[in-house]
């Protein structure tokens, strides 16, 4: 039964996340942009939502509700709303958590997830993205053999968010070079391990709130059972996939940002005796990207909904991101252009809209529904 | 809840309608764009079942499209006419649009009715083929400029005035004409009236030779003091001070935008299966997950075209959802037809482009799918009237405000 | 010293083949195309012209002014500006004459180009193209193989010019498939020859007015003598960039005829109490037609003038036929737009030059400067 | 006769600028984009030899700008000073344009200067840095709206106002101020007047942080009761009914307009060189002839990008040819900053998007290049302005014609 109706618990969750992020983040995007950080009230704050411990089963210490894409999705796109970074933040412990929810043995949630359930912020990640220009995440570089009752771990990572702070790195490596999607696995590397060698922060173009790291794997051994999934494994492609709904989400909430706010801006500033939203020129930029937020919106919804399902939904979250990739970084520019000069300068959120915009095309990974 | 999932009755349509297409229209559509203005006779048969449809549809408990909008949580989605429109009109469309319009009973008049008749009129009027006559010579997207007059004399209206660009003109029965019944009150003085065509006064004067949707005809239409009886008026023939009977008139917009998007999208559709398909047997492959520096050139064109594709289908739904639950969408309405027109244009060129020759050559139905999706972007709106009713809604202007 | 002037003689040649276009042109450009030909006087009032004669050596019976390749994309834009259909069906005797003219030997010269000199016109022709999806310029199928004296070739061709009542044809074809453009040679086949089978006349979205012929080779034997430019055989890719230039040239007319078309509408049409030109969308639809066609016109010239400098332009051509085949369909598109519903009905030009403004991109040959 | 060659002397000026932009500012390019509101002492050496630069040319004879146009096959071609500019801009923004704003006396006053000053004028302010004040806090694109005054009191005329977005109204010594004589002309009032940077009054009060171009410095500056004398105005004093006054203030975009387009072509420029280059590192070919079926994805997408690229250049030539010749050039010059504004956009962010994470790294310099290139679409008149010009210039249309 086709609906575009999110359910009553869903509109509760979407008003909840969307006071916090008026409320918390959008006022803070700045500063901690500026300052490269965020404090850690911040992330405080947004546990107490206790969003992540909500998909936690109960046996395993959390509220035990029913994880559900479509959900991430909804949630990604509010966070986002206020700041891609400061959402990317908050959401980094469910790179860990949401893949051991899914494929984890159970011997592996009943290790880790208690600890996405307790008072505090839980420092935990994922590391996938390597830093060359061909970078395809279906075929990563990094290696993993099995040597005994160990798994090897070789490789050089980048984007690897909060890797400082981790406790606990879900890393991505292939068993072969070349195998593709099916031929990579997840491995738990915890904070501490030999091999595990925690690089510079690295500057982006946008996305300074968030720190990110180069993480190096030299050597790196865990033991057999630290393998995502056990013996069978995991579903990388399930996990990209999930991946590219969330990013998907959260370019519809940076877009709607930037629609929001030039719309408004655009009847408050007067030129030539009118406001400029009065001019066709501006008014159909603001209406096109309306649009295109709207659809960027429903292909993530789609895909999440079919990831609900348990269908196939590659297709599905590919071609929303390469959606989303597209028009993110043209809506965000035309952000900075509906104000002109004052779209330039640091003082207008759409300067780093447009900065942020420009990740989402390149970024795979970094967050998950 | 969120859901994509089509009940099992839209199914039926969906498949209903591409049974038609496949093996009905497909193999007629090139004849009937050589042979412009000819009847298509093989599609006759569709007239009684699009008759039986409505029918059915009229006996159905009809809600009240201005009942108060019911808080979030309480609304109980229901899958209504228009969503079943746009989902059957993607199928037909698949097949050929230009057909799609020329099925008889199936015409811009018979919505129009169907949305704002009184139970009487859409009796008295069922099973007839109507068409829809708004243009003139000097008013295209200034419908509120219309002259085309409608004078009460006695128990009869007489109507006078020249109608263009009327869709099944020449193959319809009756004749849905907007006039203005008091040029002095302006867009308030507007009404639309149901013209029988075989009343004396009615003359079709021209067919238009079109470059695309070929298959229906296009006709102008002269009205010369055609008396037609005075409950032929659909909605009240009051004048209102606001212009509250003009928007009832471009409420039926708010219905058929979505129809016509979704019109775009089976023709974009059909062109981007065909070209894969052609591709595909040249060994050309297309692989979804891939970063784009491992693609082909044309192997990224399609994924591209693959997105905005979904990306119509699912503004065309939701405009279509929100229309069935009574909710208010002219503007998402207007948003799925801008994406759609111009997006259904942009994916049928590039087909004719990545074919080479045979893209061009008129041999395959690529070059027609072209000529045909444009005018999605042109009628029921331009892209650039969708365009101002989504600015004007989005910034809470006035006409007067974004002009 | 860098100039955007053409010289004198340009300018007055420009002048004439402007005021042909207006008067000759343009006029019957309708009717032709509806009635799928294009009468004989036409072609004898553009034979008046003497332009191709122009180009011809006093001693082959021309005039024996300079051919250059500015000019002839000068010549290309302004007849392309009355109509594409007959501006290619007006040129295409130089098909044959200007590779002759450039790369023949001086016994093809001195057989073939006197032909081009009389007073009536020539019907003359080449055969580059052909029917498939991937058909590309370099990767022709066509093959021709040496047999003692002969040479004999194989293949289908599409997209001929008057294949059915020309006197000569210039068939390219490859000597082995697969050697790019240095493996292509031109083959000159006079009518009647055994093995030249003119096919059916084609069908094409545009461009109707053009008798377009298949035209097959079936052991079609022609004499040593006949391979252009003799045993040494002809620089086929400047063929083609001399192709490119003129389809670039003539897209710039066909986009300069639908920018004043449409402006001259959008001033005239009065919707909701002013010109529709004076709306910011469709002002800057037609400010970004104007752009880009003097981009193309430019891009055309550059090429064309490192042509006559004998300086290889297979690069600039390339991108200029791009740059043209992309924004020409735009540009067309849009010129039915402006028109709303008038220009989607046969009555309007911009009706045509939509359908034959998408043919650029694909085809190449048919037009040489 | 069409030509494309550049002449030696232009030569020269490539090569210059290149190899200052090579060895001097793509080496310090990311550090000042770092340390905003630094001063770059590393171009200091630069100021003399562009002091050089315009004494050499102002000795040569100056063709009067109204001159009538002389008929096309006469006019003999010159290249001047706003081709060598816009050939120069190219080359130095391909090291950095940030710095290439910053090198004293190359400010856009300069250009202001050097367009409609006295030969006094020229003299006095030779070897002076010359920023530009136009815009204010309420004022953007809307020049004519400024509400700076000039009043005469004496031998002497009193500035007050505030001018924001001065591009290097630190580091500069003097300010071109647009100011009105009388608003109640409008803008025919408006006049601009040279300022004294150490004059009393004049206060820097706020330099800007920026999204990119940061090696130079924009500050908001404020006029309260600066005193400047008589003749530090640019230009006659008369108001005249007409607005001639105005176009005359205006007319200077003409030739600014081509060399921030040229700005924008020498950022997307070193995008694009750069790009190919670490994809060719990659094994990437790019191969001009073949049909896009044989083709790469990233390898099309960077013809198609070169191909935009030539385009950018020729706009940007033809206007600076124009001009040099005297010719009236408002529209191309307009054209071609419509063109070079967007696509430098377009093409930098593309390359930061083909590099990958790379790309969107500070390690290297493309993403700071998609940062510094946006501006060439906003200063100097948005790519909206562009368009009005343009299109007005075509239209015959007056600002109340097409708003």
């Amino acid at each position: 039964m086709i609906s575009f109706q999110p359910s009553e618990e869903q509109g509760q969750i979407i008003d909840m996340v969307r006071r916090f992020a008026a409320d918390i983040v959008r006022p803070n995007a700045r500063d901690c942009e500026e300052d490269k950080a965020i404090p850690d009230d911040l992330l405080a704050k947004f546990w107490e939502l206790g969003l992540i411990a909500n998909s936690i089963p109960e046996d395993c210490g959390g509220y035990g509700f029913e994880r559900s894409a479509v959900t991430g999705a909804l949630i990604s796109e509010e966070l986002a709303y206020g700041d891609l970074a400061l959402a990317l933040a908050m959401l980094s412990p469910t790179l860990f958590a949401y893949p051991i929810l899914e494929m984890g043995t159970e011997e592996q949630k009943k290790k880790y997830l208690p600890g996405f359930c307790g008072e505090t912020f839980k420092f935990a990640t994922s590391a996938l993205m390597e830093a060359r220009v061909t970078f395809d995440p279906t075929d990563v570089k990094a290696q993993a053999r099995r040597e005994g009752a160990e798994y090897v771990l070789n490789g050089e990572k980048c984007l690897v968010p909060f890797a400082d702070r981790a406790d606990l790195f879900l890393v991505f490596a292939a068993t072969a070079p070349g195998t593709g999607a099916p031929g990579i696995e997840g491995y738990i590397v915890e904070k501490g391990t030999e091999g595990l060698q925690v690089g510079e922060r690295e500057k982006y173009m946008g996305l300074n709130a968030l720190p990110l790291y180069r993480v190096a794997l030299a050597e790196c051994k865990v033991p057999l059972e630290n393998r995502l999934g056990g013996p069978g494994g995991c579903d990388f492609q399930r996990i990209l996939n999930l991946s590219r709904i969330s990013w998907t989400a959260m370019a519809t909430g940076v877009c709607n940002a930037t629609k929001d706010y030039a719309a408004n801006y655009a009847k408050e500033r007067v030129q030539f005796g009118e406001p400029i939203a009065s001019r066709q020129a501006i008014a159909f930029m603001l209406a096109d990207m309306a649009i295109e937020t709207d659809a960027m919106r429903f292909l993530a919804w789609k895909a999440a909904w079919l990831a609900d399902r348990r269908e196939d939904c590659t297709r599905e979250a590919y071609l929303a991101k390469l959606y989303a990739g597209e028009y993110a970084a043209r809506i965000t520019d035309n952000g900075v252009q509906v104000l002109g000069g004052h779209g330039y300068i640091r003082e207008h959120p759409v300067e780093l809209w447009f900065r942020n915009g420009r990740g989402i095309e390149i970024i795979d990974g970094l967050a998950i529904v | 809840m969120i859901d994509f999932e089509l009940p099992p009755a839209l199914k039926m349509v969906k498949d209903f309608a591409h049974g038609v297409a496949r093996d009905t229209f497909r193999p007629i559509a090139r004849k009937y764009d050589e042979e412009e203005h000819t009847t298509a006779e093989e599609i006759a048969f569709m007239g009684p079942i699009m008759a039986q449809r409505s029918s059915e549809r009229r006996k159905k408990p009809k809600k009240d499209a201005d009942e108060p909008k019911k808080p979030r949580a309480e609304t109980e989605d229901r899958i209504g006419a228009i969503m079943s429109t746009v989902v059957g009109s993607e199928e037909f469309s698949w097949g050929d649009a230009g057909l799609l319009l020329a099925i008889p009973g199936n015409g811009l008049g018979n919505a129009a009715i169907a949305a704002v008749a009184t139970p009487e009129q859409e009796e008295r009027f069922a099973g007839k083929f109507a068409a829809m006559a708004i243009t003139e010579p000097g008013s295209g997207s200034d419908s509120g400029s219309i002259s085309t007059t409608a004078v009460l004399d006695g128990d009869e209206w007489v109507i006078n005035g020249e109608k263009i660009f009327v869709t099944d003109g020449k193959q319809c029965d009756i004749v849905v004409v907007w006039a203005t019944v008091d040029k002095s009150a302006g867009k308030a003085g507007i009404k639309s009236f149901v013209v029988e065509k075989d009343r004396p006064g009615v003359t079709v004067t021209k067919l238009e030779h079109k470059m695309g949707i070929r298959a229906s005809d296009t006709a102008s239409i002269v009205f010369e003091d055609v008396r037609i009886p005075k409950d032929n008026i659909l909605g009240s023939p009051e004048v209102k001070t606001k212009t509250e009977g003009f928007k009832g008139v471009m409420k039926t917009f708010d219905n058929t935008r979505p129809i016509v998007g979704s019109m775009a999208l089976g023709i974009a559709r059909a062109a981007l299966e065909f070209t894969k398909e052609k591709l595909e047997e040249e060994g050309f492959q297309f692989r979804y997950g891939l970063n784009k520096c491992r693609l082909g050139a044309i192997e990224r064109e399609v994924l591209v075209m693959e997105s905005e594709l979904e990306a119509m289908r699912l503004l065309i739904w939701r405009a279509a959802w929100m229309g069935d639950n009574g909710r208010a969408n002219a503007m998402e309405a207007s948003m799925s037809k801008a994406k759609a027109g111009r997006m259904g244009s942009e994916i049928t060129r590039r087909c004719v482009a990545l074919l080479g020759p045979m893209g061009y050559s008129r041999e395959w139905l690529v070059e027609k799918w072209a000529r045909d999706c444009k005018i999605n972007d042109i009628y029921e709106g331009t892209q650039q009237i969708q365009q101002l009713v989504v600015a004007r809604n989005l910034l809470g202007y006035s006409r007067a405000q974004l002009k």
